[in-house]
């Protein structure tokens, strides 16, 4: 079976490769959809989008079972389509509707699904690492091999609760993955100014967990990073960070003018830094898959997203009353 | 001289002015300058829905963002605070407390206590709150009832401009710390607000609609409702006060007695969760202090003890609407003893 | 079979029984083993008051010394109980709530709401609280008013070794989080407790002492003063009905009512500040449920509005005391319409 | 004049010696005399002895001025009688009285005098690194040199405000100095167990800020260190991290039966880890002052114990209603 050879990028199968690209394709084809039906009004609340940073996502869950666990943030969507979330049920989410994920009880910002291991987009930034160590104890106290992801933003690596849960991943050697995905802002405020310029990466060295950065937009590159984190935290040596360079496509949220970056920044960016077509290259030239094979899966991912798009419109309202419901289990 | 703003306007308008008045006032927060060193600079942000834009060019050196560090920066306020300068901390919404609440409740709101009277603090926590833009659950709530029940912090809870100019100039030059609560659905609302910076008086209620039939007692977003419900009401021959405390540390409790006093019915209205929330401490105290004044139960309406739903029919079913209060005071219009006419 | 054991006693039983009956049941907290893997782990501290001794050996692997990371762990009990554990987390006392409240109040409380019914979060948060001990502002508070005001939380307050027991393994039990408040005088109190393991259901208010002149609604501590004070005014021929609802979230309304409607008279003592707190949710329920059942106004009963002081001068004149809460029964026995004989 | 030769002690003049050990000597006599006077039941509440790490605060408060601040932690005496409080008025605040530093109301955990820079001890484990980012704003901004500093210990340093406030002052350039005390114990868990056995130094360079650790039983150690931290601090090149590695000589507070510590630990510490001993071995081999002048403070602090005792004993409480002041400047 033909495998991309370059070391780094691991041993993948052509239905890895193909499983890879349709991942990050789905994301970008949800999220460059979102942007456009936002736009039209339709879609209430606060939208962040993913589009850029695909690879993270897909190169890190690419690694992770049904029964491992992920923690996201506030720009959510990538993880959970990663993490093998219903898409259809995604969007008629952030619809509102009842036909949604949450029932229209939670939105983008917190679009959750704990049977596929999905812990929820957060609302809080630096609310998801505490939460994975708890998996991680989960893990460990019933003598499972699971493993628990938490994303970050560069912003959110300077919250108090993601600093303590390294330390705490590192006392209680949990099977815990930090990645943080430092995306050039955090809202409209770039890391040279909220983080000193540092090396994000040593961060882990204080709490005696290894740390590595990679290049965010290279799939390959994330891949076998955290492919390693994962199996170190797998088998049981602990906790990692894994720090990933990478820029978002979008403003913080849809509706930001941007006025904080430069002129042309993300036309550049777009034409220089696309995880999707460096790795349809990539894996192109090596012989691995045919180009015709990616146009089926763009199509496919076109598809899916008119469909998710109709039927989350067609979906029924959440009854009012529902408001009340779900608050506890028995009260 | 008057002329109509937004309430967004009116707080940027007080901070410019106060910052203006007094060298010691600073201003941080995240994305309160808004890609301060970022490659746009001149066009900052000015905070995330650009209520403090162009204050970081007006004031050099003066405005801040700040990492997501609520717990440093809240915390820095309180410490600035105390060594002589008057800072103006946002926190971004206030639900974001839980991740910096200790700075807020055991640091600078006992710090004059514990040390015996030795300390001041004259800090303000600017901060977003409130339903009705679909934000969901962690970032829709009110939560002042929290600030409220801490002594040593002081709570301004504004409904209109013009109050939220008064209120923010007063919280900034006094001498102990403030929450300063701004509701969103607010910032676009307009009304006249004096060009000349003013202070409004904490602990001062706000009598904005007289009435001899029912005392409906009202904060923020829902003083704005209370009044639609009253010029409803009117058509039926009830004739409401309307009471809007302002603050809700300190609380004028003579206004709304004085209130019930005359009209012998009250009804409170409060966008917070219903435990332990302003509606049961306003209603409570009215119960204790003016009993022999009711002619009829005092009542609460509030949002229902659940978390802030996100889409648009669970959350407008969720806040109190001109409807149910209305329907509330209809009812205490009702019962009981009958008003003497 | 019952015999007496103090109320430490009657949680470290319930700890130990639940962990016994249920593997995924399992404690941390800072020193809650305290000092494993110390030169003196044989004789490990098991709680900084020796609440949890004994547990770290009978239940190895299963009882964590935590760094003093508050959010990390607690939130952690959150993660933990979303992906199939029972944790119970101790903050040490309930006032640190606030380097760590988002994780209690933003996650565990809402992830079921949030998430469309779709999480179960069975975590318990184990907390001291309470003035008494000279611990000064940061280590006496109440606080549980800010608990109650959650969606989603669940809240209970012990007052007795018997409720402690039942009320924690009823809480270890429940499928939604529970915020279990200890308090730090009532440790050495004794009580009957049997040996077997059994939950007391939340929501259900004791009737501590029955009586038809007044009812007094108490917590915690202030159960206890609450029965002090009616021994004293018995003697004066007031027959007060003591209502401990032992769970502030849920809280048993109807019991209250009901009571009342028999008394006509209410106080409610409450050891947390006035504002926003228990008190007044009490009473305002009761004033709005129960105004026709009222013969004179409710009465609160509570701290003062400041923080806690530490000199033993000044924390006994901040707590309410058992004169206190006989002068208001007694003026509100004698206030209003006479009682029905 | 003579000065102590060996570089690492900078050039200290006898007076400045003298005025080190006379710090040390107060402080260990001020907690050694609190032990024997709790033992007896007078004194209210929770008390944390500072005996055994004297030469962290004087080390570190001889390069401050009364116009720098320091924010403290629940071990706070030590720091306090270094930051120049009255030791009078600090013993009647112990003992609850009228008469005390905070009039009765704050104790030993919230002993604090804002006229000597002192902002309080601190009830709350990591309550003070951010306080200090707040001094180092002021200072900033009103372009004064002053300099803050905080004191947490290594248990305090896994708080999510203390790793906050190290990027904050790193983001902020603040004049701040953070100190760690790292004794050993956070109440009855080692650090071992709590931190990982890590190098808490390294913690800086995550935020971009240089960290040391110095051994803290030696006074010169520390007063180098620092002198350099604070000098930095003060001329504007930002903030620093300080270790300072020790012991405590007593309980996590008193009553502790400490039944977490190897039997002998203390009675071996007390023989071979004693900053007074070592201090003055030192300066007297040096020849720089006579054992006649220690001989003299020692008793000059033994009297003023005795003199604060009595006095604090015989103080006034505070009135009843003293218990409803001082809650707002006005209200
Ligand atoms: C505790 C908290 N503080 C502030 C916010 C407001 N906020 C939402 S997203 C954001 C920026 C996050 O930046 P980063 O972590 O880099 O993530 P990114 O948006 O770049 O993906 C901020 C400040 C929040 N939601 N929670
Ligand atoms: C936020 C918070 N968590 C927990 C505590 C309880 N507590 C008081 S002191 C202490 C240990 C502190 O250890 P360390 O920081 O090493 O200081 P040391 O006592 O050793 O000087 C703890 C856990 C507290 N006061 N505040
Ligand atoms: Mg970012
Ligand atoms: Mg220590």
């Amino acid at each position: 079976m033909p495998t991309v050879a370059p070391p780094e990028t691991g041993q993948l199968t052509r239905e890895q490769l193909l499983e890879a690209y349709r991942m990050m394709r789905t994301i970008r084809e949800f999220e460059e959809r979102l942007h456009t039906e936002f736009a039209t009004g339709e879609i209430p609340g606060f939208v962040h989008l993913y589009a850029g940073e695909e690879a993270i996502a897909a190169g890190v869950c690419a690694h992770l079972r049904p029964d491992d666990y992920v923690a996201s943030t506030h720009r959510g969507h990538g993880h959970a389509i990663a993490k093998g979330c219903d898409v259809k049920a995604m969007m008629a989410e952030l619809y509102g509707r009842d036909t949604g994920l949450c029932h229209g009880k939670g939105g983008s910002m917190h679009i959750a699904d704990l049977a596929k291991g999905m812990l929820g987009a957060n609302g809080i930034v630096g609310g998801g690492p505490p939460l994975v160590c708890g998996v991680g104890l989960t893990a460990r106290v019933k003598q499972t091999d699971q493993v628990a992801v938490s994303f970050t933003g560069d912003g959110g690596s300077n919250q108090g609760t993601f600093l303590e849960s390294l330390n705490l991943a590192a006392c209680w050697n949990l099977p815990c993955v930090f990645v943080i995905e430092d995306n050039g802002y955090a809202e409209s405020t770039p890391p040279a100014f909220h983080q000193a310029g540092v090396d994000l990466a040593k961060r882990a060295d204080g709490f005696g967990l290894p740390g590595v950065e990679v290049d965010g937009f290279e799939f390959f590159a994330v891949h076998e990073a955290a492919g390693e984190a994962v199996r170190r935290a797998r088998s049981g040596a602990g906790a990692s960070l894994l720090v990933c360079k990478v820029m978002r496509y979008y403003g913080h949220f849809e509706g930001d003018q941007q006025t904080y970056r430069g002129a042309d920044e993300v036309k550049e960016l777009r034409r220089t830094r696309d995880c999707l077509e460096a790795f349809a290259r990539r894996v192109t030239e090596a012989g691995a898959v045919e180009e015709s094979d990616l146009a089926e899966i763009d199509a496919a991912a076109r598809a899916l997203m008119d469909e998710a798009v109709a039927e989350a419109k067609a979906g029924p309202a959440p009854a009012a009353d529902e408001a009340l419901t779900d608050v506890y289990v028995k009260y | 001289m008057a002329r109509e703003i937004t309430y967004q306007t009116a707080i940027n308008e007080a901070l410019a002015q106060e910052m203006e008045r007094d060298p010691t006032v600073v201003v941080f927060g995240e994305d309160v300058a808004g890609g301060m060193e970022a490659p746009g600079e001149d066009d900052a942000w000015g905070g995330v829905l650009g209520v403090t834009k162009g204050l970081y060019h007006q004031f050099p050196g003066r405005v801040l963002d700040t990492p997501i560090s609520e717990s440093a920066y809240v915390g820095a306020a309180a410490g600035a605070a105390a060594s002589g300068l008057r800072p103006v901390a946002e926190l971004m919404f206030v639900d974001f407390m839980g991740v910096c609440l200790d700075q807020i409740f055991n640091q600078a709101a006992k710090f004059r206590y514990m040390f015996g009277g030795k300390a001041k603090t004259p800090m303000v926590i600017r901060t977003m709150w409130g339903a009705g833009i679909r934000a969901a659950s962690q970032h829709s709530q009110a939560l002042y009832p929290v600030f409220t029940h801490i002594p040593g912090l002081k709570v301004a809870v504004p409904a209109t401009p013009y109050d939220a100019k008064g209120l923010l100039i007063a919280a900034i030059r006094d001498d102990d710390p403030v929450i300063f609560f701004e509701h969103k659905v607010l910032y676009d609302t307009k009304g006249d607000v004096p060009e000349e910076p003013y202070a409004l008086p904490f602990g001062e209620a706000n009598i904005v609609r007289e009435g001899g039939d029912v005392t409906v007692v009202a904060l923020g977003r829902m003083v704005l409702f209370a009044q639609e419900a009253a010029e409803a009401l009117e058509g039926e021959g009830i004739d409401c006060e309307i009471v809007d405390p302002r603050t809700t540390s300190p609380l004028d409790e003579d206004t709304i007695l004085e209130s019930v006093e005359n009209t012998g019915r009250l009804v409170v209205v409060d966008e917070a969760s219903p435990r332990c929330g302003m509606a049961c401490d306003i209603a409570a105290r009215v119960a204790q202090e003016a009993f022999a004044d009711l002619k009829a139960p005092p009542r609460m309406v509030t949002a229902p003890h659940t978390p802030v739903p996100f889409s648009p029919v669970l959350e407008d079913a969720y806040v109190p609407t001109v409807e149910s209060i209305a329907a509330a005071v209809r009812e205490t219009a009702g019962a009981g003893a009958p008003s003497v006419a």
